[in-house]
């Protein structure tokens, strides 16, 4: 069972649920052990390590919106970090001020970002998809500016404290476990729901986009639309994380979701390996992590980091399961291939 | 009138410095199609180096001045060429800019760690005080840095008009694949702007360093409007960067001085989306082969 | 297969984490975790409040640390980031530190102020943007005094000695300066001293030239900056090349060794109130300042005499206590006066109010040829 | 009895100064094949951009059915029923010969949401692997695009063009650089889909035993313009054609 399996795998039931089971493979499989076992994961661990796994979770989220919007589509977009920080003020706003539930929050978080990314992708991509670049860079920092600048509203600089933590059937998320598997389920509910989608025919149709839109056009595939569809459901990806940043850090500043938070977190979708599902999660743990655990390097733990990023991409540029894809092929390779795909 | 003289003086020698960083920039783009983020800590840099080799080696100003740009141009210009672009560049051009975000990370930290955190005074090669021209009270060096950053792009477009290498290099920057079949050294042509990059970086550290001063931090603004002005003034054009800096610098100038100044970074933001909108190519750029 | 190797990285990280989660070997130590911006925005800050720590701790252990117990001091960076203070300064819990020390940015203390508070542990932070203290949190102190105690001080400096009716505030925008004009405005208003202009700049602005053209074009009589170090040395350094010829009034910000330094001539003029300075009239602070200068090779801003008192506190509540106990440190702080007679580190009289605010003597001074020369000092508000 | 399924009138493009397509006018009755010919560089790519939404044309007008589609977007003709393949290979390297299938016919199954939530093959797979069947692909359904040779991703080419069940297939140069044995099934193949499901074809070519022998009538175009139009019997006699192109 390879996990690397970029490409979608056609299903040979039809309907939903003979779809689901026509559509088990490995990333499916993975998913939901990864997710049995970050359950289990944090007992014992203490508070610390649980909160790191958490926002290693919360930030896979957004680096897998990204992942589709960059890595499955080709739409280099400069803002999953702004979009992480309206989903976050949006839950934080919401919930602080108005006393609305947090589910509630996620769900506006989720739909203002794609909204949001609609309205922004539709001028963008009117002309070429790389301008998407250029202005959502714009876009970033315009966010930040608002959200430090209009204090009536998010507190400006001195941000949003006491932002509460969601409760599930009665049940209060307060402690770091609880928070912790809440996190999971959400998080293992928005990788199967991406799942789904990259093996609809609609992530076939970004697929296309990302590898020829010429061609695809000639295909009757409706360029500008899927197009906009892409970035609107990774951004919302974004606001989705925001959602569960906010109270998993009770605080919320502007700091979090400058222009560089939206540059760490393309980092992470290409280090992680673009276009592959569980790129994201490898590419966050590193991003998150890997700092974390280099801080017995001492002062010098960024430029350790910097360092390994940078050797990482250049030894491998297609990220660590583009490292790994090489390799199972080249071991398929030398023992014959065992499974159906024929090279 | 001589106070807006005195902002567009104050936008120009600024837009000056983003020009410096826009049209190496542009350079690297045009030939190896690497979008450096590192550009802005490429200006940060050389001006710590030169203060490093003042304060651990112990030499005069002028001295530390010439290592400093060689090590510079050596290591960032020449060494980043072939240790981090040429392993990368066939994967396109998202992973290697992703290096450069890794690379300015490195840079930074760096330059904090291993020499301040703090900022340092940098020696100013021009003298401070001003000047009045028709009633209006113009900074020497303001008009110094605009005076040089002219000079030195100016030596720039003759070299590359009016040599044989010059020619050799914009033609290598307009189709490689043309270049090499007409015997020109495109290799060596390549790492030739890869090193004007970072002389030109050295340049725009040195002119402002004494203004600015000196501090690890330094190329996160520079390099946020370095990549607005290449934008803004079409990244595959050198006069467009020059334009693009100048512009920009301007804009911000203004934008400071009658518009909330709390949202002064917005103003050449919304002006590059306005022109993503309305001339998508850059004001200067060539306009890119097409489709409907 | 690769589901293996996942869980097996996960459970490397478990088991790092555990171990570095397992108390100290050394039972005649005492472990103390700093927690400070040493990368981003708040980097120059952050290293100045750690220099001022390690200094702290090379004292207190040359002289037979606290209680006879040795320090062992760690630090760990923030970036800057909410999210990264919350997860370090949980670490520094988890790890068993006997007190949490910093971070010095307000954001990063709103988003790790609870979870000392959850731990019933005294967290000593650089702060001093003033809703901090307004939370009604039992364990938190500042080392210096809050925006809203220094500001009263200042406006009226203004008002009555540099006789200003109409002024031009220049003021970073980040949560320090936003905090300081805030509480400035009120106050100035109540003084009948008209904000002529108000100029926002951004944290790490480099360009200051508008900026001070501006301001050398709106008629005030003086004008209030509120940077941090480094910008307000540019600022100087434009105003004096646009020929602002207005008083420049600020805050310790503004009239600090370190600004002094970087601007040379354009700092002369400068005035304003100085709360922690190694140029005030008290040999403790000027001893210090040469000894931090030898040490790190650079001049302290308040922030490395912040991080000096931080360590100086607990070492003060723990003898004072006669016993390591965490909890206590937090109970023997609040309202206590501190007096250099008691503990020589805390290097001049401190009164910490129920709060966690502060109170201290403070003084006025202004550059002169290069050197702050202090011109009176201000009494404690609530002596 | 032959209805015209193509129209193109005085069809025109300019690059600037140069004149690409210079007022080609001719029509496309159902059912059949028409072959373009010409030597290199004489429009018939640009004719094809145009017609197909690739390139706006300066000037002139294109129908489809009888409808004035000139200036239709290429999706937009896909899904009026026109496909067609490119005269460089564009199929999916990273897909599979059944995923490249599929992908060239979803977009002619159901609705947007149908995609999304419906099942993964869009319900085609049965029809991707008849047609790599019909294309001599059917071992290769599994097979990444990108490792095929190059004729059998021509085939696969050709293949993604008939997904659609299309009323009009445009293809360009489809004969390039494919070996004979491989050409031989190519043009059987698609006289089969000629005469078995009626299908319409307009066909690029430069070799002139495949569209001879294909097509039921040819346009001949030099510099632009058309020179001549009529059975290959007729192309092959005339005189000023042999000048203009088969005579060097």
């Amino acid at each position: 069972m390879s996990e690397t399996a970029a490409s979608p795998v056609p299903a040979k039931a039809s309907g939903l649920a003979g779809g689901l089971l026509g559509r088990l493979d490995g990333v499916l499989l993975t998913l939901v052990a990864g997710a049995v076992i970050l359950w289990f994961l944090p007992v014992g661990m203490g508070r610390y390590g649980t909160y790191v796994l958490t926002l290693w979770l919360v930030t896979a989220i957004a680096v897998m919106g990204l992942n589709l919007t960059l890595g499955i589509a080709g739409l280099k977009s400069l803002a999953q970090g702004a979009f992480m920080g309206i989903g976050a003020y949006i839950t934080a706003i919401l919930g602080t001020k108005l006393g609305i539930d947090w589910y509630t929050c996620f769900a506006l978080s989720g739909l203002a970002c794609f909204a949001l990314g609609l309205v922004l992708g539709f001028p963008a991509l009117r002309v070429k998809a790389h301008y998407l670049a250029f202005v959502t860079l714009a876009f970033s920092t315009l966010v930040w500016l608002v959200l430090r600048n209009e204090q009536w509203l998010t507190g400006g600089t001195f941000g949003i404290s006491n932002i509460a933590r969601p409760t599930l059937f009665g049940l209060r998320t307060d402690g770091a476990l609880a928070f912790h598997r809440f996190v999971v389920v959400v998080t293992l509910i928005l990788a199967l729901a991406l799942w789904w989608l990259v093996r609809s025919p609609w992530g076939r149709a970004f697929l296309a986009l990302r590898e020829n839109p010429i061609r695809a056009a000639s295909l009757g595939i409706d360029i500008r639309a899927y197009t906009l569809l892409a970035f609107a459901i990774g951004s919302a990806y974004g606001g989705f994380a925001g959602a569960l940043y906010a109270p998993l850090v009770e605080f919320i500043d502007p700091t979090p979701f400058a222009l560089s938070a939206s540059f760490m977190l393309l980092l992470m979708v290409v280090a992680g390996g673009s276009g592959y599902q569980l790129g994201p999660f490898l590419g966050a743990l590193l991003a998150v992590a890997l700092p974390e655990w280099l801080r017995f390097t001492g002062g010098l733990y960024l430029i350790v980091f910097g360092i390994v990023v940078l050797l990482l991409l250049i030894v491998c540029p297609t990220g660590i399961l583009g490292l790994l894809d090489r390799g199972w092929t080249a071991l398929k390779a030398r023992f014959g291939a065992s499974d159906g795909s024929r090279p | 009138m001589a106070e807006l003289v005195a902002y567009i003086v104050a936008g120009l020698a600024t837009g000056a410095i983003y020009a410096l960083a826009a049209i190496g920039f542009t350079l690297v783009w045009q030939t190896s199609q690497t979008i450096n983020f590192a550009q802005g800590e490429y200006v940060m840099l050389p001006a710590i180096l030169i203060l490093a080799a003042v304060a651990f080696l112990g030499l005069p100003v002028w001295a530390a001045a010439i290592l400093g740009a060689a090590l510079f141009v050596v290591v960032f210009g020449l060494g980043f060429k072939l240790a981090v672009v040429d392993p990368m560049i066939r994967h396109g051009v998202l992973p290697l800019a992703i290096a450069t975000m890794a690379l300015a990370i490195i840079m930074k930290e760096s330059a904090k760690d291993f020499f301040s955190s703090e900022a340092q005074t940098f020696p100013s090669p021009f003298p401070a005080g001003a000047v009045d021209v028709l009633g209006v009270s113009l900074s020497l060096q303001h008009i110094a840095i605009i005076a040089v950053a002219f000079v030195a792009i100016g030596a720039l477009q003759w070299f590359v008009t009016a040599t044989r290498t010059g020619r050799q290099m914009q033609a290598t920057a307009q189709n490689p694949g043309v270049a090499l079949i007409l015997g020109i050294p495109v290799a060596r042509m390549v790492m030739l702007t890869f090193a004007i990059n970072a002389g030109l970086a050295v340049l725009a550290s040195v002119l402002i360093s004494p203004i600015y001063l000196a501090k690890f931090s330094n190329g996160d603004v520079i390099g946020l409007f370095a990549f607005i002005a290449a934008i803004v003034g079409g990244f595959n054009q050198v006069r467009g960067a020059l334009a693009g800096g100048l512009i920009v610098g301007v804009v911000d100038s203004l934008a400071a001085a009658y518009i909330s100044s709390s949202y002064r970074l917005a103003v050449p933001l919304v002006l590059l989306v306005v022109i993503i909108l309305v001339k998508p190519e850059g004001l200067f750029g060539r306009r890119e082969e097409r489709r409907v | 297969m690769t589901t293996m190797s996942r869980a097996r990285v996960l459970a490397l990280g478990a088991a790092l984490a555990l171990t570095a989660a397992m108390p100290g070997s050394a039972q005649e130590r005492v472990k103390l975790i700093n927690v400070v911006e040493l990368s981003g925005a708040g980097a120059t800050a952050g290293t100045q409040w750690r220099n001022g720590i390690d200094l702290a701790v090379a004292d207190i252990n040359a002289r037979g640390g606290i209680l006879g117990r040795q320090i062992d001091i760690v630090h760990y960076d923030t970036q800057t980031n909410p999210g990264n203070t919350r997860a370090a300064v949980q670490r520094a819990i988890d790890e068993g530190t006997y007190s949490v020390l910093g971070p010095v940015f307000s954001g990063p203390i709103g988003a790790s102020m609870q979870i000392a508070q959850r731990a019933e542990i005294a967290q000593i932070v650089g702060g001093e943007a003033a809703g901090l203290t307004r939370q009604g949190n039992q364990f938190l102190f500042r080392t210096s005094l809050s925006q809203a105690a220094a500001m009263p001080k200042l406006a009226t400096y203004l008002k009555d000695t540099v006789k200003a009716s109409r002024i031009a505030v220049v003021w970073v925008n980040n949560d320090f300066g936003k905090g300081g004009r805030d509480a400035m405005l009120p106050e100035l208003q109540r003084r009948g001293i008209q904000v002529a202009l108000d100029v926002s700049t951004e944290q790490g602005q480099a360009d200051f030239t508008a900026d001070a053209i501006r301001i050398r074009n709106a008629n005030v009589d003086a004008v209030f900056v509120y940077l941090n170090e480094d910008e307000s040395a540019r600022f100087l350094l434009a105003a004096r090349q646009q020929n602002v010829n207005k008083p420049m009034i600020g805050e310790t910000t503004l009239l600090g060794a370190r600004v002094i330094q970087l601007a040379g001539e354009a700092a002369n003029g400068a005035r304003g109130h100085v709360g922690l300075s190694i140029d005030a009239p008290v040999p403790a602070f000027q001893d210090f300042g040469r000894r931090y200068q030898a040490r790190f090779n650079i001049a302290s801003d308040h922030n490395g005499l912040k991080g000096y008192m931080a360590v100086h506190m607990i070492k003060w509540a723990t003898e004072r206590m006669g016993r390591f106990d965490r909890k206590g440190v937090a109970d023997t702080l609040r309202g206590a006066t501190i007096t250099p007679q008691m503990e020589p580190g805390i290097l001049i009289t401190t009164k910490i109010e129920a709060n966690g605010d502060l109170d201290r003597e403070s003084f006025l001074a202004e550059v002169e040829n290069g050197q702050q020369v202090i011109k009176a000092t201000l009494p404690m508000i609530n002596p | 009895m032959t209805r015209p399924v193509l129209e193109v009138s005085g069809l025109a493009k300019h690059f600037g100064g140069v004149v690409a397509v210079d007022g080609v006018s001719f029509t496309v009755n159902e059912g059949e094949i028409l072959g373009i010919i010409g030597p290199n560089g004489c429009g018939k790519s640009t004719l094809f951009n145009c017609i197909l939404g690739q390139l706006l044309p300066s000037a002139g007008t294109v129908r489809l059915d009888g409808m004035d589609v000139t200036g239709a977007t290429p999706e937009a003709m896909n899904r009026q029923g026109v496909s067609r393949t490119f005269q460089l290979l564009q199929v999916f390297p990273e897909l599979t010969v059944r995923e490249n299938l599929i992908l060239a016919g979803q977009e002619h199954r159901g609705s947007m949401l149908s995609r999304l939530f419906g099942p993964g093959d869009a319900g085609l797979t049965a029809e991707a692997d008849r047609m790599a069947e019909v294309f001599r692909l059917g071992h290769l359904t599994k097979a990444k695009a990108g490792g095929l040779s190059y004729g059998q991703q021509k085939l696969l080419d050709a293949a993604m063009a008939f997904m659609a069940g299309p009323r009009l297939v445009l293809l360009d140069e489809p004969a390039g650089g494919v070996n004979l044995t491989m050409l031989a099934d190519l043009k059987e193949r698609l006289r089969a889909m000629n005469v078995e499901h009626g299908a319409t074809f307009v066909v690029i070519e430069h070799n002139m035993d495949f569209v001879m022998s294909l097509c039921t009538r040819v346009i001949v175009m030099v510099e632009g313009k058309v020179l001549m139009s009529g059975t290959p019997a007729e192309v092959r006699a005339d005189p000023a054609v042999l000048d203009a192109y088969l005579g060097h």
